[in-house]
């Protein structure tokens, strides 16, 4: 499997820094907390201990323990008071250690956070953010690597973010807090190591809008999360072969830029879409049947899916290693859909 | 609501009349409910909180304006107390545009943040981690709000409840817990499903209880002075207990209930415990009022409650276009 | 919008009973119960009172207060101890009287129940079934008219069926509780007064077999668990037109028959999916994809979706109606697809 | 484990010798998987119970074998104190085929059901529902058996705790909740996340609760066998409060702890309030074995440990088509 560790992404103007993923999220989340006071994080072991993956490293030191809160192993409990505060006037980033945990929180996320300000006729509004994580190939077992952006994306109510690139980590956190609807942000666990660029200054990438990661002409590859960094691999060793693939990566699922998606589709032709969550019932099938509705007199394959194999996630890496995306299977079902194997 | 705190010993003439007539609201209003129900005139179905009265009346009584209220399915009772209006809450029960959620919730959803209600919840325990965490914003904001969150009993058996109350202990969080025990949990009743002792849940926690006669609204007043004000001075959270009863079915259409409760039973509780009737007799008694001036605010309450509804009845559907609207903000 | 009571299914064969869906249910568990002395019922209110429903009516004073259990509202609680209860020699059904409660039992049921013979080997079996509901249009606004039935179909090592008629109810409770794997069962609440043919005898049906509900030509309308009689419907307006529909329901997602989604696809070229989970991320894109991967040579034209819109269900008649399939709309999408409106 | 109980008071010498081995298994067992993770020979990490055993084996020993256990993630010291086999623990902690789980499972996953064992759960809280059910069953099946539920004190902050607990007293279930106070929730201080009293959490569901010495394994067998025996008899659910402390990190990959917690209190810990030297003393004070006797039980025991990882080292991985067989059961 590649690790994005292995991955760096182009610098893309002056003025930036090398950083990584879990520097671009600490830097987003220690701005927002500077420039608006009713910010605050509230989760397990996220003070001095920064989070098991030290993504929250120095913030209590700056910001004190009233704006960044060690809590209680309560998910359901630390949900529902981030949406409280939210309620009435404060701006909530709740902590999820692992995706996982998203199984307890799901009635505070869809029975209220989503549905409050519809229900109350607009007149609610609930400015939360929810940061939790998503991916395989820990070697943690199926309770501890599940990718379930699925599930909150099936929610109308949520917004759902999931970044692939430091530079878009910290720009899309920040729209996230920012926002006044509830925000599901999922960062993959391999990822958080992963450098790229991230400009100096104040920035921030509205939600929506896709990103054309690389730029191809014979296949479209659109991948979610750290599967970015595998179909950028697999487009490399494609070009050896001389296909050229464009990969695009929707960086927020609700909402979806299903225009620059279906636009990549027409112009080639051949579609795989490429997410770690489980293949049945799962992101990749949205995402597939949008391409397909809106493409179809354009496609000269069926769009095809790659995504986690439908089992839990088992343990021996001798198993876990086949049950998600790897640039090798991409590029097999890359040749396979523009007839080169 | 009182604009400020009344202390807890003297509930007086002012007070008690208006205690009165916020209860002869909610009754009217809900019996309008049950004869709109009846006569097909609502859409869906409604938790009728009659009997229940001094209970949302004695505590917010106790609230401020600004003061943050979280409700559940049986909510018209705590929003008529915190102050909301009978139009308005008969247009959203009709599905109407001029309903506070623009006939987007319903029953078991109007809000009013105006008056602090931040909301009705048809999740039973739905609302406890809501109001804990107003509570929490009310402290970070460093204001001194308190937030109070009536739940049924049943509500005793959704685990959240526990995650939010050891929070509001530790963080001493301005948050009062009402249980409302009206002794069933739709048409079980509570001993079979609630082990132990209410209150001493609550304890184990840090969190003192207590016990309330629900159908008191002067001890329900007395008892949520003493917890809200405790509350305001950051000496943390409280939980009352209210023994009380709900009069109609667990809602509109829980007509035949013999297989659960006797006539009997309810019919005890109406003659020798209705809080209307307990607090009537007691204003007399002080000479707060005489039976005539109870009976001209029964007869005025009945007016605004017809009126309303009339508004309501009249009131125009929201435009088939709000669908799609306020599925996210701004 | 179309309840299911105006719809009746034709008879099937001698030796039948008309029944509604909600004596299926009951005759299904009865059954059950009689036979295997380790089923047992458990949730709010289904002894005396017979769920609000009355689906288990009769049946605590036949089995009594030990077999069918009268439990605390704690939906996670009673989830938890039917699993353990499974893992140690029970068949346990437990009641989630709401499909919107299901946001309260995820983690047992995905993190626990779905994963327990998987992360064991093979060695811990979890027989546990979980009847719920699902559909709208009842004016109970947005936290009771959900239908999440995509959320627990992607979960691998969980089983989901959602019947459509009495006869389907009735054979495939029977199997979910005889399975030894854990089965969440939906019952549209719109449907429980649909009544159908139910045979007098014993019998099961196998999860993975769709059921063709009728047969056609010119477009294939798959419809899950109440979105069959709406497909139902359409087709006989459809006639009207000349327009050929077949209706077919996959009764189980998950095991999922795609062969006879896919082969009826083939045969008529144009698909519509109607189901009434949210469109977006629902199990309506999942079909679509499906359809889309293993016919896309053989479609006319791109698999269309008919779900419910992706808004909380709102509590106005005038709004809720707009909200779900009926008849009109997917008549009106037909006849786009075969050229027709 | 006792085949059957033995009556609480005495502790002879068979049973604390036969604790002092399962402690000593235990330790060595752990000590083992951390230098196997040191050694990069292990994938993933590992949550040690070093410190903790006397909880594990003083409850396990007041069990039978068909009573059932549910674990943690801290799991490996109940696992083998409720009779696995260290070879094929070993084998599931480096992701072999012949493990308690084919390898699928891993540390935090292992079931070891012939045994009683339900499985650790990488959930904290995840198993109460477990425990429970199968308590629920036991009584359903009309046997007497026993199931104890094994949780950190970070569990007491997950609701559904308390909803099993509520089931379990109202339906007398034969069930035994042992939280293992280890004063840590990962990095935090539990006095941090715990409002209240934990025993009182317990009592007031109606749960007689017991505060235990979890370093002393005889008080932890004679509370457990207390506990366990009135659940046999059918008079409900117990509850212990078993006040530990784990030597090693949170997992075996938390080395810098200064942080959250100091060297002083760990040494404190390890040089005052070892569960295997204060049992080790009583021993031979009581004059049930002299020091080469125990010498030579923890050099056996350190034999067994080293030809089991050495197997489970060259045992074979899993047929990488074993992937996607037993997704469902049958
Ligand atoms: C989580 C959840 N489970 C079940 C229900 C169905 N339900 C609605 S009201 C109710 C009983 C609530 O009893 P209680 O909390 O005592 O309130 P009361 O109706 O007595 O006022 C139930 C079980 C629900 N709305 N939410
Ligand atoms: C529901 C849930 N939340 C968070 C975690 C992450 N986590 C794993 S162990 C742990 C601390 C558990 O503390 P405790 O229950 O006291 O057990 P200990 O590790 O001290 O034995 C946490 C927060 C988890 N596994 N499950
Ligand atoms: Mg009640
Ligand atoms: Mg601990």
């Amino acid at each position: 499997m590649s690790t994005p560790a292995e991955v760096t992404v182009p610098k893309e103007h002056e003025g930036t820094r090398e950083i990584s993923l879990a520097q671009a999220v600490n830097e987003a989340l220690a701005e927002e907390l500077r420039r608006d006071p009713t910010v605050f994080l509230i989760g397990e072991d996220v003070a001095e201990a920064g989070t098991p993956f030290k993504v929250t490293s120095g913030l209590v030191e700056e910001f004190g323990t009233e704006r960044v809160l060690d809590s209680p192993i309560s998910e359901a409990g630390i949900t529902g008071i981030g949406l409280g505060a939210a309620m009435t006037g404060m701006r909530p980033v709740v902590d999820i250690m692992f995706g996982d945990f998203l199984t307890l929180v799901m009635d505070q996320l869809a029975n209220q956070a989503a549905k409050a300000h519809y229900m109350s006729g607009g007149r609610l509004k609930v400015p939360l953010t929810i940061r939790t994580t998503l991916g395989a190939t820990r070697r943690s077992a199926a309770q501890h690597s599940q990718s379930l952006h699925a599930w909150v994306s099936h929610v109308p109510g949520l917004k759902v973010a999931l970044p692939s690139t430091p530079y878009d980590a910290k720009g899309l956190l920040k729209t996230a807090i920012r926002d006044d609807s509830p925000v599901v942000f999922f960062e993959d666990k391999m990822m958080f190591a992963a450098k790229g660029p991230v400009p100096d200054g104040e920035y921030t990438i509205p939600f929506g809008v896709a990103d054309v990661k690389r730029e191809g002409e014979d296949v479209t590859i659109v991948a979610t999360s750290s599967m970015v960094y595998v179909a950028l691999e697999a487009a490399d060793r494609l070009a050896a072969e001389g296909v050229s693939a464009e990969v695009v990566d929707p960086r927020t699922l609700v909402p979806l830029d299903r225009e620059t998606l279906v636009a990549s589709a027409k112009k080639t032709g051949r579609v795989i879409v490429v997410d770690e969550g489980h293949r049945s019932y799962g992101a990749s099938a949205e995402l597939a049947a949008a391409i397909g509705e809106e493409a179809f007199y354009w496609l000269d394959a069926p769009v095809r899916r790659a995504a986690a194999m439908d089992v839990p996630v088992p343990f021996s890496p001798v198993l876990e290693d086949q049950t998600v995306p790897t640039p090798d299977s991409v590029v097999e079902l890359s040749l396979s859909l523009v007839g080169k194997a | 609501m009182a604009t400020e705190a009344v202390p807890a010993a003297d509930v007086g003439a002012e007070l008690a009349l208006r205690m009165y007539e916020q209860m002869q609201r909610i009754r009217s209003f809900e019996e309008r409910v049950d004869q709109l129900y009846r006569g097909a005139k609502m859409p869906g179905l409604a938790h009728l909180y009659v009997g229940e009265e001094a209970v949302a009346v004695g505590v917010c009584e106790a609230l401020r304006r600004d003061d943050y209220i979280t409700s559940t399915h049986r909510g018209h009772g705590h929003c008529l107390a915190k102050g909301a209006s009978m139009d308005r809450m008969f247009c959203e029960l009709l599905g109407k545009e001029e309903g506070y959620c623009r006939g987007k919730g319903g029953s078991m959803h109007i809000a009013d943040h105006e008056n602090g209600n931040l909301g009705a919840n048809a999740i039973v325990g739905g609302s406890t981690g809501i109001a804990t965490g107003a509570a929490f914003s009310a402290k970070a904001r460093g204001t001194d709000q308190v937030a109070v969150c009536f739940f049924g009993e049943g509500a005793l058996g959704q685990g959240v409840l526990y995650e939010v109350m050891n929070m509001a202990a530790l963080w001493k969080l301005p948050v009062v817990y009402v249980c409302e025990n009206n002794s069933y949990n739709e048409y079980t009743h509570f001993s079979e499903t609630t082990s132990g002792d209410i209150g001493a849940r609550a304890a184990a926690f840090g969190i003192p209880a207590e016990e309330v006669d629900g159908q008191d609204a002067r001890a329900v007043y007395a008892a949520t002075h003493r917890a809200v004000e405790r509350a305001r001075r950051g000496e943390g959270p409280g939980f009352l207990v209210c023994e009380t009863y709900r009069y109609h079915g667990h809602h509109v259409g829980d007509v035949d209930r013999a297989y659960y409760r006797s006539k009997d039973e309810e019919e005890r509780w109406k003659s020798e415990r209705d809080p209307l009737r307990l607090l009537r007799t007691w204003i007399v008694e002080r000479g707060f009022a005489d039976e005539g001036e109870l009976e001209r605010i029964a007869h005025d309450v009945e007016a605004e409650v017809a009126a309303a509804a009339e508004h309501a009845l009249e009131a125009p559907f929201p435009d088939p276009s709000e669908v799609d609207k306020h599925v996210y903000a701004g």
